[in-house]
């Protein structure tokens, strides 16, 4: 598969040979999107744009990121498109791909410093700053005195959690500040493990005797672990939990009043986005997305398509299902058969 | 060579039964000597219990306490299967996985398909059997290392509940019985009621074997020692039983919270099953033989494979009740059920309770206790409120210390000789 | 005697890897006798029993057990036609205390449970007929045993079933001189209660003092299977180191290399 | 007893050198008995790369290759350190993230502190070296198991990493000589001058051996073997040579990639320095003894403890050298260095090379062959295109797979007695 | 002989948990003879033995070697004071071969580099000194040797150094006819050579046939130390398994109970 250099005179401008376009999620576990969601949707839109194509998950191990990268270029891609892992591994593969006339798209997350020509993403600031903002209209709702927020972070080694922890504390810091909210424990759970989370949370509950008015989980895993406890002590239902990722689990949640919100990411939308940009650079076309995305590290502005995250309540549940994210199956099974019908699902 | 006649001694004098003075004479110097049991791994637990209820005064509440239980129910519950495989020698690497792949069969069942919660237990634990024989068939009949199979079953397992989860949602598990087993508590009165039926049993046990012994003429304790006994774990059952039964909600009024939880006597009766079959059956023998000596073993014309078989099967099938809690625990099932720290929890666990890796010594109790001894240190340092990284340095170093007591009160025993 | 003997082995071959430590054996054991099986280090005898016990498959060879072929695969095998043995390597469970490891694999049981009271009363016995004194505790783990007390455990493990075929593998080596006379008087009483008893030793009085017949390995080879009237002390000797005395054992070097392996040739000896 | 005088004998003839034919003939007869040395490792290595050289024909070609090498050479450090704690039976579970620390500290030196490559080098190799010294005096000193203790470590080290990442950033590295390590490769010419100064090396030493021992009257493998051997090298180093000489980049023309990675003599050098040290040192040699039997090993007057503390120096050197390989290879060092599979990847590595977890057992070329096992099964399954949940159980299938070819063709030591 | 002993041991005790194995036991070891140690099986001849080179310490007692005090915490302690031991749980490594077992802790170098060809050379002369004739190869591991292929070793492993004491607990209890001769040969050597020899046996032959003083052991008590000229056979049995003969050894029961520790109520002997 490899030396045939004909005549290829551009980097991405790739020879006559049929596109084949190279996808590295990253992982299967810190979200249920990955495997079940962005793969599904890019094998539909490469199929039905009839381009080879090779998605695999690089499982959280930054090596195997790496390996599969060189497998992919070893195999004939003509386009690599990424999840990193990590800016540096990100880059690492991304140079190579770029020295050896691959294509490269940054998908969801930026590789800061990186040479990708393209970057599809939904912001993960954003998402963050979503669930602040759902948490405190929850606690209004509840109209919660001074209320104790407990945090529940994503795994303490996925960068992405660190992200989304920027974008809720850019909402709830200045609360804590204006002592409108008290700031209760703040803890990571390692690998995403939702096992651990209700320890975590447990002791949390633990350590405050109880006094906490709302929890900031970082996805729907986490939070179904928290409401796992709440359950326990009869609290659930009283102390809104935020999530992530509209999972059927977490919509369900939502829909039985457990869960007071989730962030929806039309992950469809940002797969047929970024399957059409790679299909556009393997045929060595220039795209104009409209819009840049500045690199600081590398300073750089970089070509960007970015999708609005959207937070999802009880009365919007229905939203996801309509666009087909979730089905009306996997929801509104058994007991959920009727709240899915006063919520409007139908 | 001199075959001078020597006069054939008669049958070995039975000595006289010893009194009290004598029995703890003996305990102390066998303590002294470094004989000591259970000790360290008790020493180790209240150094823990006493040094985080300073550090953190709500580590001492009757809340907190259920919730130990519920936290190294899991862990603990995999840690015994493990003590079986471990006192042959050989490692179980995928049983955390395992019990991943069962916690997903159950949810599954009784999710996905919708049958009642019986059902969906009874498939989580024969897909326990199924995978303890195929692991076992690998090492004993095969021939691989249990290291090398146990490996690819842990990668293996990995990917087995990525596909049970329809790649990587997880599935609510929403029935009441199940959910119970690690969230509800049994009613004060049934609590006290199943402690007095231990305590009756374990007198009657004892009773009758003193009986019988004495019938013999061979050596008894002490009937002094025995009511000590009896009374002490009427203590060591009654005290937990009484803080459990304490009210530990928040909201008192509105909805109660109290009694033993579910999971406590599961552990216990699992305890008592596997102890009796590690001491009082002819298998146990067999599988303290196979480890001490497996050569041995087979020319006393043991089924040494059999055996090996066995023991995984055992720690796969534990693995599943374990994974069933699990499930319980969170409500769900999440393709990192069984995986993380689960497995080195687990045999840590068994480790620090005092199970040797080289087979040969170990009991079920060992994983109890370091399962306890794991869920202290987690639920503390829960309570301690650090951040990630510190956390993990100081759960490190609480482990090395809670370790290093065990190692220094079993110093004597090399000192004097006897290992 | 019966005629036909308890146990026939007939040209068995055994290699290790590239060595071959026994050729062409063969050996029979008769029921009420002693059969004394000497030979010099090395020479194969701890091998040979191993065989008889399952522990190492042969190479080529038969067994005829009470005149009928036999396969004996494992350890199992032996013990369900009726062969006890007590090996050079006692291969005892260092982890298990005494009373365990003489009932292992053959526990007592009541129903299920293990019947201890039953097991520890019988050890005590059989221990106090192998005159064991200084031993503390029936429930002392064997690894904190003395040389000679380990050797009484093996063979007090070995006795105490009713076997047809009793094998002891230098059972009296580590064994002080009163215990030394209780064994062999055991070996005698086994012999006379009809079974068949093979004694291996290195300790010629003792062979003579007991045996019915004498067997002799050389090099892996059976040089000479006699009576033990029929052959004197220094003769056995000289079978043991030198592979044959007289018109017994190998047929002398120079002589007869019709033989087919002469031990000129086939000696293993050289110590590289 | 009858102390019959016996001549004593004379001193052991010397028996004359084995011809060609015997020497080939004893192999072949210990090969058949089941003292096959390396041979199932390197039938696994053939057997799983002709499987998947069918399945993807990419899987055969020079670029392929060359990752290969980059790929694997991280776990085969980490798995060349434990070798020598596995040797003692002991085990390190902290040395995945023991080179997490030190690639941490390589990249806080080098681009935080933004010294030169070597200080940062020398940085994260005596961390190993203390993280070593410490473990190690914990588990000879103070007595605790090594499970525990390395389990300890194993929770520290990923807090230490994560406090020197300042909580979940990533710190790169740029540096040009540490990027190279892992990333760039030996001019052809110098590769071939490195092959054949080895093989020439090799040939020195076998030959001035056999010419020592032949002055002794010693036995000597006859010179037409040692020829053969020394031809073999020459065989075995100069194929990969070859073919990793050859033009694998896609642009030929704008940037040239050819030349053995500079990973590989790195590896080579230190598979030569610690066999040599394992193999022809008295310290290797008291290595296997307390492997073997340490009681008897402190008889002979070794120095039980001191031993123990320097495998585990060794290991934990071994683990910085891998980690700043992994460093280089990322080009930068996350929180999650050394973590996830790296370390159960390194101990399987060893293991499947066929050291005991028994201690006493094993080679460094273990971890090399392992190591290559691993890295060809990653690398192979790499190119299949599954999804994630499949893709865990294939691997997991073919590692065991693989490993039922090396127990099979082991199997004949077990039923011929030779264990 | 000097007059001052080479090792002398006054007053050890030793107990295993609540076991006592050693009471006040006195024991001395002249250069240029051998001493040998007497007693039933588990009296506690090997325990002394491991006492004396540091393998157990001890919780009481004196050590002086040469007429010096010395304390020996360890068998490196022992091998620097010239102490060699034989030890009847032979504890070599399975896993190396002989001549790295006959080595161990004491390798032959040049440089840093281990000098096989020498190492391998003088092990070949010492084994070929003890009628060693069936072992294959030095290259052999240790695992696959005979039983008395390896107690040959392990003598053969404490005699290639040049030391001042040389114990062996039962050297030949697995050999054959000819190495006992051998060993026993080489006892008398080394003392005639002026080494201090401890032997420890069961074999009352042997024990006559070499020794020039005798010390007997009875229940982990030192019931007698005299020249072999001046006791007989029968007595020396006599000592070993009652614990006394006439008026050797412990005080008779009835008569004088100011000994002490009388037999009669300190016996360990009752199995339970
Ligand atoms: N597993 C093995 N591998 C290779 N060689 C072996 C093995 N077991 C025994 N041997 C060799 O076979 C020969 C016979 O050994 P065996 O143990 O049968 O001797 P023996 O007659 O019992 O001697 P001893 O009187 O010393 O006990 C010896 O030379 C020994 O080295
Ligand atoms: N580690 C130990 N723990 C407990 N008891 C022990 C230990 N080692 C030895 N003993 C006991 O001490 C006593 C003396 O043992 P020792 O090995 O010294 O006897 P011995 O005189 O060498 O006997 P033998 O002639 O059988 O070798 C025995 O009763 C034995 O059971
Ligand atoms: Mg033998
Ligand atoms: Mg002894």
């Amino acid at each position: 598969a490899c030396g045939d250099n004909g005549g290829s005179d551009q980097a991405g401008g790739s020879n006559d040979k049929k596109p084949k376009i190279g996808v590295i999620l990253p992982d299967s576990k810190s979200s249920a999107r990955w495997e079940g969601a962005d793969r599904k949707f890019l094998e539909a839109a490469f199929k039905a744009a009839n381009v080879d194509y090779d998605i695999q998950n690089a499982q959280g191990d930054k090596t195997q990121f790496q390996t599969i990268a060189d497998q992919m270029i070893t195999n004939g891609a003509t386009v690599l498109m990424i999840v990193n892992l990590d800016d540096g591994t990100g880059k690492a593969v991304l140079d190579k791909a770029k020295s050896q006339g691959v294509g490269t798209i940054d998908y969801d997350r930026l590789t800061l410093g990186g040479s990708a020509q393209y970057y599809v993403s939904f912001d993960n600031e954003a998402v963050g700053k979503l669930q602040g903002e759902g948490l405190s209209k929850c606690l209004t709702d509840k109209a919660a005195k001074n209320p104790v927020v407990a945090y529940l972070n994503g795994s303490p080694t996925d960068n992405n959690a660190t992200l989304f922890k920027n974008g809720y504390d850019s909402v709830l810091k200045p609360k804590f500040d204006s002592k409108e909210y008290v700031k209760g424990p703040d803890q990571a759970v390692p690998d995403w493990d939702n096992a651990q989370a209700a320890t975590i949370f447990e002791q949390m509950l633990t350590q405050t005797n109880g006094k906490i008015d709302g929890v900031l989980a970082a996805n729907d895993g986490l939070g179904n672990a928290a409401i796992s406890v709440l359950k326990k002590n009869k609290l659930n239902g009283k102390v809104p939990v935020t999530g992530q990722d509209a999972t059927p689990q977490g919509l369900q949640n939502i829909l039985a009043g457990d869960q007071c919100m989730t962030v929806y990411k039309a992950v469809k939308k940002e797969a047929d986005a970024a399957a059409e940009l790679a299909i556009a650079v393997a045929k060595g076309e220039k795209k104009d997305t409209g819009q840049t995305v500045h690199d600081p590290k590398g300073n750089r502005d970089v070509p960007a398509v970015l999708l609005e995250p959207k937070a999802i309540y009880k009365d919007n549940v229905k939203d996801v299902v309509a666009d087909g994210f979730v089905t009306k199956d996997e929801l509104c099974t058994g007991e959920y058969a009727k709240l899915c019908a006063d919520a409007g699902i139908s | 060579m001199t075959t001078t006649a020597v006069k054939k001694e008669g049958p070995a004098a039975v000595t006289p039964a010893p009194t009290v003075g004598t029995h703890l004479n003996n305990y102390w110097r066998r303590v002294r000597g470094g004989d000591i049991g259970a000790l360290p791994a008790v020493f180790m637990l209240l150094a823990l219990c006493v040094g985080f209820s300073i550090a953190r005064p709500s580590f001492f509440t009757a809340g907190n306490f259920a919730n130990l239980f519920t936290q190294g129910a899991a862990v603990t519950l995999i840690a015994m299967g493990l003590v079986f495989v471990l006192l042959l020698g050989e490692i179980d690497l995928s049983a955390g996985f395992a019990s991943g792949v069962c916690a997903a069969i159950l949810a599954n069942v009784v999710t996905v398909l919708g049958y009642p919660w019986y059902v969906a237990v009874l498939a989580a634990i024969v897909t326990g059997v199924v995978i303890g024989t195929v692991l076992g068939l690998l090492v004993a009949k095969v021939g691989i290392p249990s290291f090398v199979v146990t490996l690819a079953g842990f990668l293996a397992f990995q990917g087995v509940v990525l596909m049970l989860m329809k790649s990587g949602a997880n599935i609510s598990v929403r029935d009441d019985t199940l959910v119970a087993i690690a969230n509800r508590n049994l009613s004060p009165a049934l609590g006290w009621a199943l402690a007095a039926v231990a305590v009756a049993g374990y007198a009657a046990v004892q009773l009758l074997r003193h009986r019988n012994r004495a019938a013999r003429g061979l050596l008894t304790d002490p009937i002094a020692v025995i009511a000590a006994r009896i009374v002490g774990l009427g203590v060591v059952l009654g005290v937990p039983v009484f803080i459990l039964n304490q009210e530990r909600s928040r909201l008192a009024l509105i909805s109660s919270v109290k009694g033993v939880p579910i999971v406590v006597p599961i552990i216990a009766l699992l305890l008592v099953l596997w102890t009796f079959v590690l001491h009082r059956t002819s298998y146990g023998r067999h599988v303290y033989a196979v480890g001490g000596n497996a050569e041995a073993a087979r020319r006393a014309g043991i089924n040494v494979d059999r055996i090996r078989i066995s023991v995984f099967v055992i720690c796969s099938t534990m693995a599943a009740i374990g994974g069933i809690v699990a499930a319980s625990r969170a409500n769900s099932v999440d393709p990192n059920t069984g995986g993380s720290n689960v497995l080195l929890y687990a045999v840590g666990a068994a480790v620090i309770g005092g199970t040797s890796l080289f087979g040969g010594k170990g009991r079920v109790l060992d994983a109890v206790l370091g399962g306890a001894v794991v869920a202290v240190i987690d639920n503390g340092m829960g309570l301690m409120g650090y951040s990630s990284g510190v956390k993990y340095v100081v759960t490190g170093v609480v482990l090395l210390a809670a370790a290093t007591i065990d190692a220094l009160s079993r110093r004597r025993a090399a000192a004097t000789g006897t290992r | 005697m019966s005629a036909t003997p308890l146990l026939e082995l007939r040209g068995i071959d055994k290699s290790f890897g590239p060595v071959q430590v026994l050729r062409d054996v063969a050996f029979t054991a008769h029921a009420g006798e002693v059969t004394a099986l000497v030979g010099d280090n090395g020479a194969g005898k701890s091998t040979l029993v191993k065989c008889i016990s399952g522990i190492y498959p042969t190479d080529a060879g038969e067994f005829l057990f009470d005149g009928r072929p036999v396969s004996i695969n494992s350890p199992r095998d032996a013990a369900a036609l009726g062969i006890e043995v007590v090996y050079q390597d006692l291969a005892l469970c260092d982890n298990l205390d005494i009373v365990q490891n003489m009932f292992l694999g053959r526990e007592k049981r009541s129903g299920i449970v293990l019947d201890e009271p039953t097991m520890e009363q019988m050890a005590a016995e059989t221990l106090a007929g192998l005159s064991v004194r200084t031993v503390k505790s029936l429930r002392q783990h064997v690894a904190s045993l003395s040389g000679g007390q380990r050797q009484t455990v093996a063979i007090a493990k070995a006795v105490l079933w009713n076997s047809k075929l009793v094998i002891l593998d230098e059972p009296t080596a580590a064994l002080g001189v009163a215990q030394t006379a209780q064994v062999l008087e055991l070996v005698r009483r086994l012999a006379d209660n009809g079974l068949a008893v093979v004694l291996i030793s290195h300790n010629m009085n003792d062979v003579f003092a007991v045996s019915d017949r004498i067997a002799a390995l050389y090099l892996g080879q059976m040089v000479a299977q006699v009576k033990t009237t029929d052959i004197t002390h220094s003769q056995v000797v000289e079978l043991i180191t030198a592979g044959r005395s007289g018109n017994l054992g190998l047929a002398a070097e120079p002589a007869a290399n019709g033989n087919g392996a002469a031990p000129a040739d086939t000696t293993p000896g050289a110590v590289r």
